[in-house]
């Protein structure tokens, strides 16, 4: 996937713009809708300018009320559009619940392939940005449990460009999860063409002999950082395999990994209990057990409501690069 | 001048509204007699052992009958619950097909068996209802019928839902947004005045549902859901107004639910006997068969012949269900996504 | 007889609704006053960077005010959002106390500072706000007035919303089952025609959110948000029905958002400048400043008095909350539940 | 917890009603709201007769509305009362997950401790009942990742009683989860008195010195069988523990039973994917790793939606006996 000719670096939050643009011209069946989308451009202007270029009939300010977003996204999706839906803030995705997890991700398999729904919910997600507990919530764990859903979250606008594209295509619901923090945080480049990237694949973003790290979103950036602290300051090469999705999840490509290094860590920004990591660790433990030489270990929030909006304690709430790069360290020395 | 009762009759037959001719309103007769067989039967079932929920249609039949007969089948959608039997047979679908959801053997036509009876997608009118939860249907309708106005197609879409679904918050949202993009969808409410057990006054605090219409800048009318001919004059206009680009309608249909909810229930618990006594004169099939004759077009001997016919045709669809095996086991595990690739349905 | 303007100005305090004497109108100006430099001052910090976000009372503090004055802080109870800094002060929260909200600072009264200004708990009015969750409060809110209700206490419940709340299901459920239940609760709506960018006519396809009521059974009333006395007589009336057994009621307080929607906003995105230049004739400050001199009832020497005063109060305010420290770390780790034992705030 | 004087054996269901009664006579500030509870007596009778004793005022019909339910009731509770809200079937608590998930969840956490919420909320759940899509669903998961609420699953009468008294005693947003299908295959003895079991803690409900079997609800009542199978046939004794809690879970009592099994499996109706189930192993694979003999093996639903109508399917879907007997056979093998 990686190639020659590359666009120049954009930010997340462009590249994602960019593709849903580039998708709106492909194909005159997609229509975006949610809240704040049009003239607004959405709160973090992944839309800027198009209800200018597309027309209020693509891309439709809808009334705060989120059931009815993704309720009509849906039955629009059954019959013949592709929507793509935008959830203002991740925390506000529970009143959709019902539509997302109880009806969408159900179409296909209860009318035994006779209906499906090719829909794709975007929801910006995460903390970090002083959003207190409702602006910054992270909420996959319930659609990756969901089976007829797939959950992407990319870290890196490479990936973001190439999975939304492979999100939008798809002809069943996706939700889409874009990393707040790393809206403007974090810039790259992409190859320069309509590609795709595979939903269901982790990715190997740095090689490593030592630990495998498995991690996904803005701590996958973190979790970089703190492999090249620990290489740098004791030698210790780490993997980090970036999950991009979430349902499925890959247990190919970890388990790859941690036969090669023996011990495992999973670093994530939500909080632990019943969580990605507690199945990147089951996946590990059933199906790697006899690779492991340590316990596997995970980073997380602590249990306690996602975040407060005092500075300091959301700096404590979440996993930074030194707290991974100790824990890397203490793994690497079991 | 005098009336005879044949003028009486020739002046209400004068009066059927437009599209509704005698021939239509005895055909819709012939399929309520065997919604009624069909529906009798499968609680009879239930009984046996052999299905294991169905909820009734019973006094539903001439709202839902009025309703079909106002679409077009060949080009309207239909987001339906639990309680349409009637209207699925008016929309072409056999004993058999529905006998077979009830039974849950191989071949059902909606769901492969996964789901209840009359959940699913037709394979041959675009009617389908994804699931169980009550008033989901009311917001995904709302997307139906914006996607057609996207492509500028004229068909309409009709929401079937209950008194009951009218206190979710999804029906507020479904017709708000109905009512904002005037979307070519009916709300088609069969008010039969129970949430289960729970009574229309422990509901809502207002008599009508269609009263609420105005919150939403959409029309809404109450019609005696008995009548199979109000009910397709008030749906009709509902329905030209949508394929017109008029928008959306709300429109109530009053009836009774004639046996308790479903298999699994006791109205007694709930309904006094006086009540249960008194419903039983709001059953549609009476009043329709009445109605049919003072205008002279049911004669006797087609209401016996009707009668017999539905009884031979659920028959023979019970046996033909019943030879039916169930689905094969190892079918479950497709289509939970267009491609199971990647482990998603990973045992 | 002709009239002298003083003969006008005492004929309107004569009508001035019971309850609502001279003095207390001009203490609600007073606090007004506070409110608006305290606005001011919040939008300034975000500027310098040191206040994460704010939403601003502006254009709303009359509609606040006469609701506040309508009711008794000593016994009834208040779910606020995030746009009730006018009420907040009304209801005797310090200047101080709002700034530490902003600048989330130790000893911050609501939350500890875990959550966005006005979410939380207030230690000494019945006023709080779980969430950012728009909407959400109109549930709890109808729970909190059962809970009097069952109690036999008088209190009344007083449950803010926006526009935008309103085409959210909870609201539906919300009024449906206080209209059913006929609790002592009022839907307060601020209603500023915008939910951030959105504009009223892609919200609903109705005019008016106060015409609604009639779906729940429970009187509904628009009224001029930007006049002091008729947002408190409406809102007066309501809270009297309520008091007395009468049930809920709905009253819409028709306002302008003077800024963009939060301190992240530019409202110039989708506003036309012709709209943000007259809005700003909706101002209910000098409206009420000039209502307040007509009246007689303020001179311009306290005018200025008020204002001075305001300005010195939000300095000291300043000084104070930033000299505060942040809380302390460890603080968040407690109040997940009653009892922490078993793991639940385990790292 | 357990002695002499007991109550005669009655069902799961039994005991669940007999407690809401008692509770009620207690404590004036409890009262009951949900869908057909009143005259119906809930559609699994759950409080038949309640409304004779209680009245109107104290046993809530309530309209078809989920998210009203759940948001009443917290409103309610933080306004001194102690509600018990009724979700009909599991599959219908979706459009109330804003209220509880999002809302009750964190009123004390962001309230720092000035309101609280006291209530429960009751949810029939899980299959083998011919409920389909809609009738049948395990929906724990979000629940038992969430903090600020405590999660509970009994399988037993004996817990059901001592459950459900903590529940509504707690101060602190509950979650009870009745298996429907326990309702009345269910029966069992309890002390005779107003006894209450620790939330929190995991019950060892048969001891093994060769496996440890971590389970919940309906499944512990076919791991138990499995576990009598294997005794017989194989020797193999298993050691069964009963979670009881979901949130928090108890991984002492988890862990005391694998450091002398050497081995752990789990077994849950729900499917697998980031679960309960995930957690568990998890746990072992971080905390009791070098107690390991063998991979963490889980037994789960398969990744499809929850379950199918036709009842061979349903069968096929549902872990039984004899699949969690050829597991824990596997198991002890390795
Ligand atoms: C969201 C939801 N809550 C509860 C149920 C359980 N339930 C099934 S049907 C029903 C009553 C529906 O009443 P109504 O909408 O009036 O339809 P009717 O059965 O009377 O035709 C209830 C409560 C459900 N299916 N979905
Ligand atoms: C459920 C939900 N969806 C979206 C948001 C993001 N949001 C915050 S305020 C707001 C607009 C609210 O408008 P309105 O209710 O009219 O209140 P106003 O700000 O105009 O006073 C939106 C969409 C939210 N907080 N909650
Ligand atoms: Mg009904
Ligand atoms: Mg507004």
């Amino acid at each position: 996937m990686r190639e020659a000719t590359l666009v120049p670096e954009m930010t997340l939050i462009e590249s994602v713009r960019e593709t849903l643009r580039m998708e709106m011209r492909r194909d005159p069946d997609i229509f975006m809708l949610g809240e704040d989308i049009g003239p607004r451009g959405g709160v973090f202007l992944a839309s800027e300018g198009f209800v200018d270029e597309f027309g209020e009939g693509r891309i439709m300010n809808t009334p705060l009320a989120e059931s009815s977003i993704i309720g009509i996204a849906l039955g629009a999706a059954v019959n013949g559009m592709r929507p793509v839906a935008e959830i203002q803030f991740a925390d506000f995705v529970w009143p959709a619940i019902n539509q997302l997890v109880g009806e969408a991700a159900r179409v296909r398999y209860g009318t035994n392939g006779g209906k499906f729904a090719p829909m794709t919910v975007r929801v910006p997600y995460g903390g970090g940005v002083r959003g207190g507990l409702y602006h910054s919530q992270s909420i996959e764990v319930l659609f990756a449990h969901t089976p007829g859903l797939q959950v992407i979250a990319p870290a890196t606008p490479w990936d973001a460009r190439g999975l939304l594209r492979s999100a939008i295509r798809s002809n069943d619901p996706t939700v889409f999860l874009e990393h707040k923090r790393t809206y403007r945080l974090v810039r790259g480049e992409a190859p320069d063409r309509e590609y795709t990237e595979p939903i269901g694949k982790a990715d190997v973003k740095r090689a490593g002999s030592d630990v495998t790290l498995v991690t996904y979103g803005l701590m996958l950036h973190y979790s970089l950082q703190a492999a090249e602290m620990v290489s740098q300051s004791d030698g210790i090469e780490t993997e980090v395999v970036d999950l991009r999705t979430l349902r499925p999840i890959d247990g190919e490509t970890i388990l790859d990994s941690v036969s090669q290094t023996g011990r495992a860590m999973i670093v994530q920004e939500d909080t632990g209990a019943v969580s990605v990591s507690s199945e990147v660790a089951a996946i590990i433990a059933s199906e790697g057990f006899f690779d492991l030489d340590a316990p596997v270990n995970r980073v997380t929030a602590p249990e306690i409501p996602p975040m407060p909006f005092s500075p300091l304690q959301e700096a404590e709430y979440m996993p930074s690069p030194e707290k991974i790069a100790a824990s890397i360290r203490r793994l690497a020395e079991v | 001048m005098s009336e005879s009762p044949s003028d009486i009759a020739v002046e209400a037959e004068l009066s059927l509204p437009s599209g509704l001719t005698r021939e239509r309103l005895l055909g819709a007769y012939k399929t309520m007699c065997l919604s009624r067989v069909l529906d009798v039967r499968i609680w009879t079932l239930n009984r046996q052992g052999k299905a294991a929920i169905a909820a009734s249609a019973q006094g539903h039949e001439a709202a839902q009958l009025g309703t079909v007969l106002a679409t077009d089948p060949t080009r309207d959608r239909y987001l339906i619950y639990y309680r349409q039997l009637t209207a699925m047979l008016a929309l072409g679908t056999t004993p058999t097909e529905m006998l077979m959801q009830f039974l849950a053997r191989d071949g059902e036509i909606l769901s492969a068996a996964r789901q209840f009876p009359l959940h699913g997608a037709h394979p041959r009118v675009d009617l389908f209802s994804f699931s169980n939860v009550v008033g989901t249907q009311l917001p995904q309708a709302v997307g139906v019928a914006l996607a057609d106005k996207m492509k500028g197609r004229d068909a309409v879409t009709i929401s079937f839902f209950g008194d009951g679904a009218a206190s979710q918050g999804d029906c507020h949202e479904a017709m708000n947004f109905a009512g904002i993009h005037k979307v070519p969808v009916v709300f088609l409410c069969e008010n039969n005045r129970y949430a289960i057990s729970v009574p229309l006054e422990q509901q809502m605090p207002v008599d009508s549902i269609a009263s609420r219409a105005s919150s939403y800048g959409i029309p809404g009318i109450e019609v005696d859901g008995t009548d199979v001919v109000a009910t397709y004059e008030a749906v009709k206009e509902a329905v030209d107004r949508a394929r017109s680009g008029g928008g959306a309608s709300l429109v109530e249909l009053r009836v009774e639910r004639l046996l308790p909810h479903t298999t699994d229930d006791d109205h007694t618990r709930y309904r006094s006997k006086e009540d249960i006594e008194r419903i039983a004169s709001m059953d549609p099939l009476p009043i329709t068969e009445a109605m049919l004759k003072r205008q002279g077009i049911l004669d006797q001997a087609t209401d016996d012949e009707f009668k017999e016919w539905a009884r031979r045709e659920v028959d023979d669809a019970t046996d033909e269900a019943e030879a039916t095996p169930f689905p094969p086991v190892g079918d479950m595990y497709e289509k939970v996504l267009e491609s199971d690739a990647g482990g998603n349905s990973r045992a």
